[in-house]
């Protein structure tokens, strides 16, 4: 085989990360206790927590129960607001020199305005990632990706109104993700993040209490990596020329692998990150070497690389 | 905090607790009481999240130098997976996680109260104040004779002791709070620690507040990460000018807490509530000798 | 502890169940040469495999791949055709006197209709499920539940046409599931089978094909539980007096009990029941004696006994 | 087919296999080459399907009868995990599962073409054909010499017999394909057995068809419930009439099938095609003797 020059660098049309694996939002220790446990600049980016505007003291407790191979959690976007984030957080991040997406939230169309307009031109941030996961005040409290015209209404405005790329954070619960990626890339989004944690319940059948305080949280975990590579997949084959971040379950290099070849561009990893924070920078290195033992040159390259017989999908 | 493969020296069994000697002398060296470790469980199983342990013992000097224990009573996939470990086997640990308890400065007489596993953390403490030259009394509570942790050497490490069992199975039928003002009124304690249900820390705290005596209890709530990454683990806490609560990480910000900062109504949820609590802006204690 | 006459009996609106336990459509075995593995007769009820009109092949192999605490699995709706079905398996089944719930699919809303005449009268069945992720040919060859006007008209129209109950089969994958049940009920659904198998994908990094021969296919097992709880829940709080039976990723009576909690009013097992062809069976022995321990008199009586914290849901 | 909790009398290595030797006297006595078992794995892990085995012995008389003998390479968590698996633990087993080979009423000499783990239930019927007083030649291929099952067994089952690896470690270098011909040329094969490779037997399909030979493969597929519920498993097999195919389960309706009728190019899906493969229609060898 002829040297390939490997390279773990990975352009989302513009958006550049130099490792193709990300550690996803609300699993990136923000303190600065953790400096012995990760290196920064062996992560690909950091997306931040969920930004609200103004501080949110999140969900009642117990905020995580383990289930098969998952979790299910709910904080609640508990965070200190953007402005907090901007003097407190961003400085440090951005010192460091990796790339920040920042993820933004709001419980109105307005907050992901206000929001995304705090976070105009800061030194660091690379992208914006629209969480769509939010409850809706407007709209009886449903999520914004429950009503696919809301949905789009957001992900346009934020992409009109700022001058980072966006990036819609979809969940898999919409019954078809391929036509609601297209919305919120018809409404100016630059690219897709795939999946958000999967609604989810887990109930204690000795107290007769559900394990969360606030009942409903979200699956993530190895558990929900299959149904992630689905979401991937599709929109991939759907829109071949929208970048994509494949998030949910990842845990080992393998599991990375399996998203490349299902369409993503880059990574994130969520959970597996939670329990060790050193598990992104683990799994790019697995990606590197799947690639030199595989000749392949570079993740790009696996995204075409998937064999598909011809009678599948038929 | 150091992530370390630590080689598991001991293990043996007391009562109802499993205890586990690791060599980690990079964690061992920085433990203090109230800390604790976060131990990965085998990848090949359904386990998803590491699960937490208090220090019990950091041995420093000697020819245990470098060791550190902890200790569990079987009751969940986690820690029964613990239990069947082996000598010799290895467990990814990380720690020491969280802060310690902070020992008082000019004050003499502790009382240390403890229940089920939380006697773990207290036990380690009790040594290390002793170590000090403080005098330390022990209320030890638990469901029966078995859960009361290492009796033994909780005798050995208190001037007097109280021990209470729910079903009368060793020391005093009933509960700790039973005891509990007659201990410090005859141990003329001065300050007090506590680590146990949310029940027994709250009847703590209030007698405590009551009293103005200063405390600090160690908490625990279910962890995701255990890092201070993931913000599953707060506990509301009254700010120190009363203008509110912040949800803080029980395993960043605590597990050790002044027990009248803590905002109990709302951390115990509809659980029953025997006494009153602190309204916000609650005038809080903060007499503590730092 | 005064003296509880426990029963296990189900009662869902008139469709009774000698047990609250029922094997899930697709799961349960219907030859003659598992007679020595299962006892229908500690079965609450047996769902048949989806039938289409005419016989079909199904999709490609590989059909199942294991994932981590669930599979993935493709069988294509491969049946002999109802007639096939009327003529083979229902004497059988009916000669043991375990309730059958037909399951009826079909790529054309005439189809189902087709199916749901052949099955008219026959002895032994007491309900039709609708099975509602089929695709539709003549709309794109999306599912069915994926518009909620064609799925409320499938589920009208077996409704109307049948004399039995029938209970719409709805996958979690919708983005409001409450919304999705209330369509289903308001056309006329007796009741409502949450979940089904939830969409996914594997992939092989070492021969870089899809691990399933359609690529596609569908989440269940142990993986998937906490989303099926959720959304058993969810339905049921909005609509306490329609019929549910939960299904997802029960594999012992400690799982069954968190679905009667949830508020499902019998449940169903599927992947747990394929490995095991017994559980079922154990998992209502199981229940019983939850019930018994705990002194609650039926299944029935779990429904309204979770205990929410006034915050929860907040 | 039963069901049984089945001690673990004895486990071996034998080259790249091991070998697991159980307590099962419900399945051995039953059990015929071809059959094969169903494995669970441990519930507290993140397995959700059993394994399947073919039956590599059977014993129903003498010091081992009512054993039962399966044999696997490690390549997987499942049988990884089995690999780890000692004496005297219990497995849940259920067999014996599917159609066994049949045997050649009057035909004599039977030629047997075996490859890796396929040589399991190959050697199993070699010993049942002798004792029918057949004369058994083998084929058995593999890809190195650690891979080639149990040379020894091989040998003393057989009257003449030729060892293939593909890095030709272990008797000739190549593919079992490649002394297909010359083996049946040299022993008078008048039917033949094969299980492995799906090019294997497809090579083997086409030879038989073309001489008008009888043959029997045992096929495998990926399988879900391995009992005949979930049609998972399932094969296209061309009708008897050839009125087109049906898509069989390997389980319950196999794994043991006339070759001929299998519709290979379907099967085989855009695996590279070396021949051409019968179209809907084609004419089956119906000659086996049942
Ligand atoms: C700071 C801290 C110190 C602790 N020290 C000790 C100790 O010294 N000895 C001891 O026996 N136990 C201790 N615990 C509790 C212990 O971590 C859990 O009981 C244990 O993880 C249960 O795991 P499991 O798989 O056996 O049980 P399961 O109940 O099945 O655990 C399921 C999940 O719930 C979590 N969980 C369950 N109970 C608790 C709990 N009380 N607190 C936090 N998470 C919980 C587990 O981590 C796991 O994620 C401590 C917990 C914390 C937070
Ligand atoms: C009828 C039959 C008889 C078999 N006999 C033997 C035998 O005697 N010795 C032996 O070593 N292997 C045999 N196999 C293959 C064996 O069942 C699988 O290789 C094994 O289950 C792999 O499990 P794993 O967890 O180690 O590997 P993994 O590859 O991780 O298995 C993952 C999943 O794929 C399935 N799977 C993987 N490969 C196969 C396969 N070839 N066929 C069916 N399912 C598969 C597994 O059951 C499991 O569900 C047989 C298969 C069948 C169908
Ligand atoms: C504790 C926790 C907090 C999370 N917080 C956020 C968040 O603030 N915003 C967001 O978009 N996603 C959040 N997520 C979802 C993850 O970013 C990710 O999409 C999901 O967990 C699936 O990936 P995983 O399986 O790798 O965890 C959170 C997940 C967890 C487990
Ligand atoms: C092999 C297999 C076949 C199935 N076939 C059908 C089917 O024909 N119709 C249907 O409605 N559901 C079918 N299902 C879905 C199950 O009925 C059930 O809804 C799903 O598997 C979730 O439950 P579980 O986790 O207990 O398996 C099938 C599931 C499996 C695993
Ligand atoms: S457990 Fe994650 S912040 Fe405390
Ligand atoms: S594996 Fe289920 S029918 Fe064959």
């Amino acid at each position: 085989m002829a040297a390939v020059r490997h390279s773990l660098a990975v352009d989302l049309e513009g958006v550049r990360f130099p490792l193709p694996v990300l550690a996803a939002s609300g699993c990136f220790p923000a303190g600065r206790e953790h400096a012995g446990l990760i290196d920064v600049h062996r992560l690909g980016g950091v997306v931040t927590r969920s930004l609200t505007y103004g501080p949110s003291k999140g969900a009642p407790t117990p905020r995580v129960a383990e289930t098969p191979s998952g979790i299910v959690t709910s904080v609640g976007a508990q965070n200190a607001g953007v402005r907090e984030f901007l003097v407190e957080e961003l400085p440090r991040l951005a010192k460091t020199g990796v790339p920040v997406v920042a993820s933004i939230a709001g419980s109105t169309m307005e907050e992901y305005l206000r929001v995304a307009s705090a976070l105009q031109s800061e030194p660091g941030i690379v992208a914006l990632e629209v969480y769509l996961s939010a409850r809706d005040r407007e709209h009886d409290d449903l999520p914004f990706y429950a009503r696919r015209d809301v949905m789009a209404d957001v992900v346009g405005s934020v992409s009109r109104l700022s001058s980072y790329p966006v990036f819609a954070k979809l969940p898999a619960f919409v019954p078809d993700v391929v036509e609601a990626a297209r919305a919120c890339v018809r409404a100016g989004a630059h690219g897709l993040t795939l999946i958000d944690a999967v609604p989810a319940m887990a109930i204690d059948t000795r107290t007769l209490r559900p394990r969360l305080g606030s009942a409903l949280g979200g699956l993530s975990g190895p558990a929900i990596k299959p149904i992630a590579v689905g979401a991937v997949f599709r929109v991939a084959r759907a829109l071949p020329d929208v970048p994509i971040m494949g998030v949910g379950g990842i845990s080992t290099a393998e599991d990375a692998v399996e998203f490349l070849l299902a369409g993503a561009w880059a990574v994130q990893v969520g959970t597996a990150a939670l329990v060790d924070p050193s598990a992104p920078a683990a799994i790019a290195q697995g990606v590197l070497g799947y690639l030199k033992e595989r000749g392949f040159a570079s993740p790009a390259d696996l995204r075409h690389r998937l064999r598909l017989d011809p009678e599948a999908l038929a | 905090m150091r992530r370390v493969r630590a080689e598991i020296l001991n293990t043996r069994k007391l009562g109802a607790y499993h205890s586990l000697t690791l060599v980690a002398p990079e964690i061992a060296e920085r433990a203090r009481p109230g800390q604790f470790v976060s131990v990965a469980m085998p990848a090949d199983r359904r386990f998803v999240l590491r699960r937490h342990f208090s220090i019990h013992q950091a041995s420093r000097r000697g020819g245990w130098a470098g060791t550190l224990e902890f200790v569990f009573d079987p009751r969940g996939p986690g820690t029964d997976w613990l239990a069947e470990s082996k000598a010799h086997q290895f467990l990814d640990v990380i720690g020491p996680l969280g802060k310690a308890f902070a020992y008082p400065r000019r004050l003499g007489n502790c009382l240390l109260v403890s229940e089920e596993h939380g006697s773990a953390p207290i036990y380690f403490l009790a040594q290390e104040l002793r170590a000090r030259g403080k005098r330390v009394d022990l209320i030890v509570g638990a469901s029966s004779e078995d859960h009361v942790f290492n009796p033994i050497e909780a005798k050995r490490l208190s001037q007097q002791i109280a021990i209470v069992t729910a079903d009368g199975s060793l020391g005093e039928r009933g509960r700790v709070e039973d005891v509990l003002v007659g201990m410090l009124d005859a141990t003329g304690a001065e300050v007090v620690y506590a680590a146990g249900s949310r029940r027994m820390l709250r009847a703590v705290a209030e007698l405590c507040i009551e009293r103005r005596l200063p405390a600090q209890v160690a908490v625990e709530e279910q962890m995701a990460c255990g890092l201070g990454i993931c913000q599953t683990c707060v506990i509301p806490v009254i700010r120190k000018d009363g203008s509110g609560y912040d949800n803080l990480r029980v395993c960043a910000d605590g597990p050790v807490f002044n027990p009248a900062r803590i905002f109990w109504d709302r951390w115990m949820g509809d659980e029953p509530r025997t006494l009153s609590t602190p309204p916000e802006g609650f005038p809080v204690v903060s007499a503590w000798p730092r």
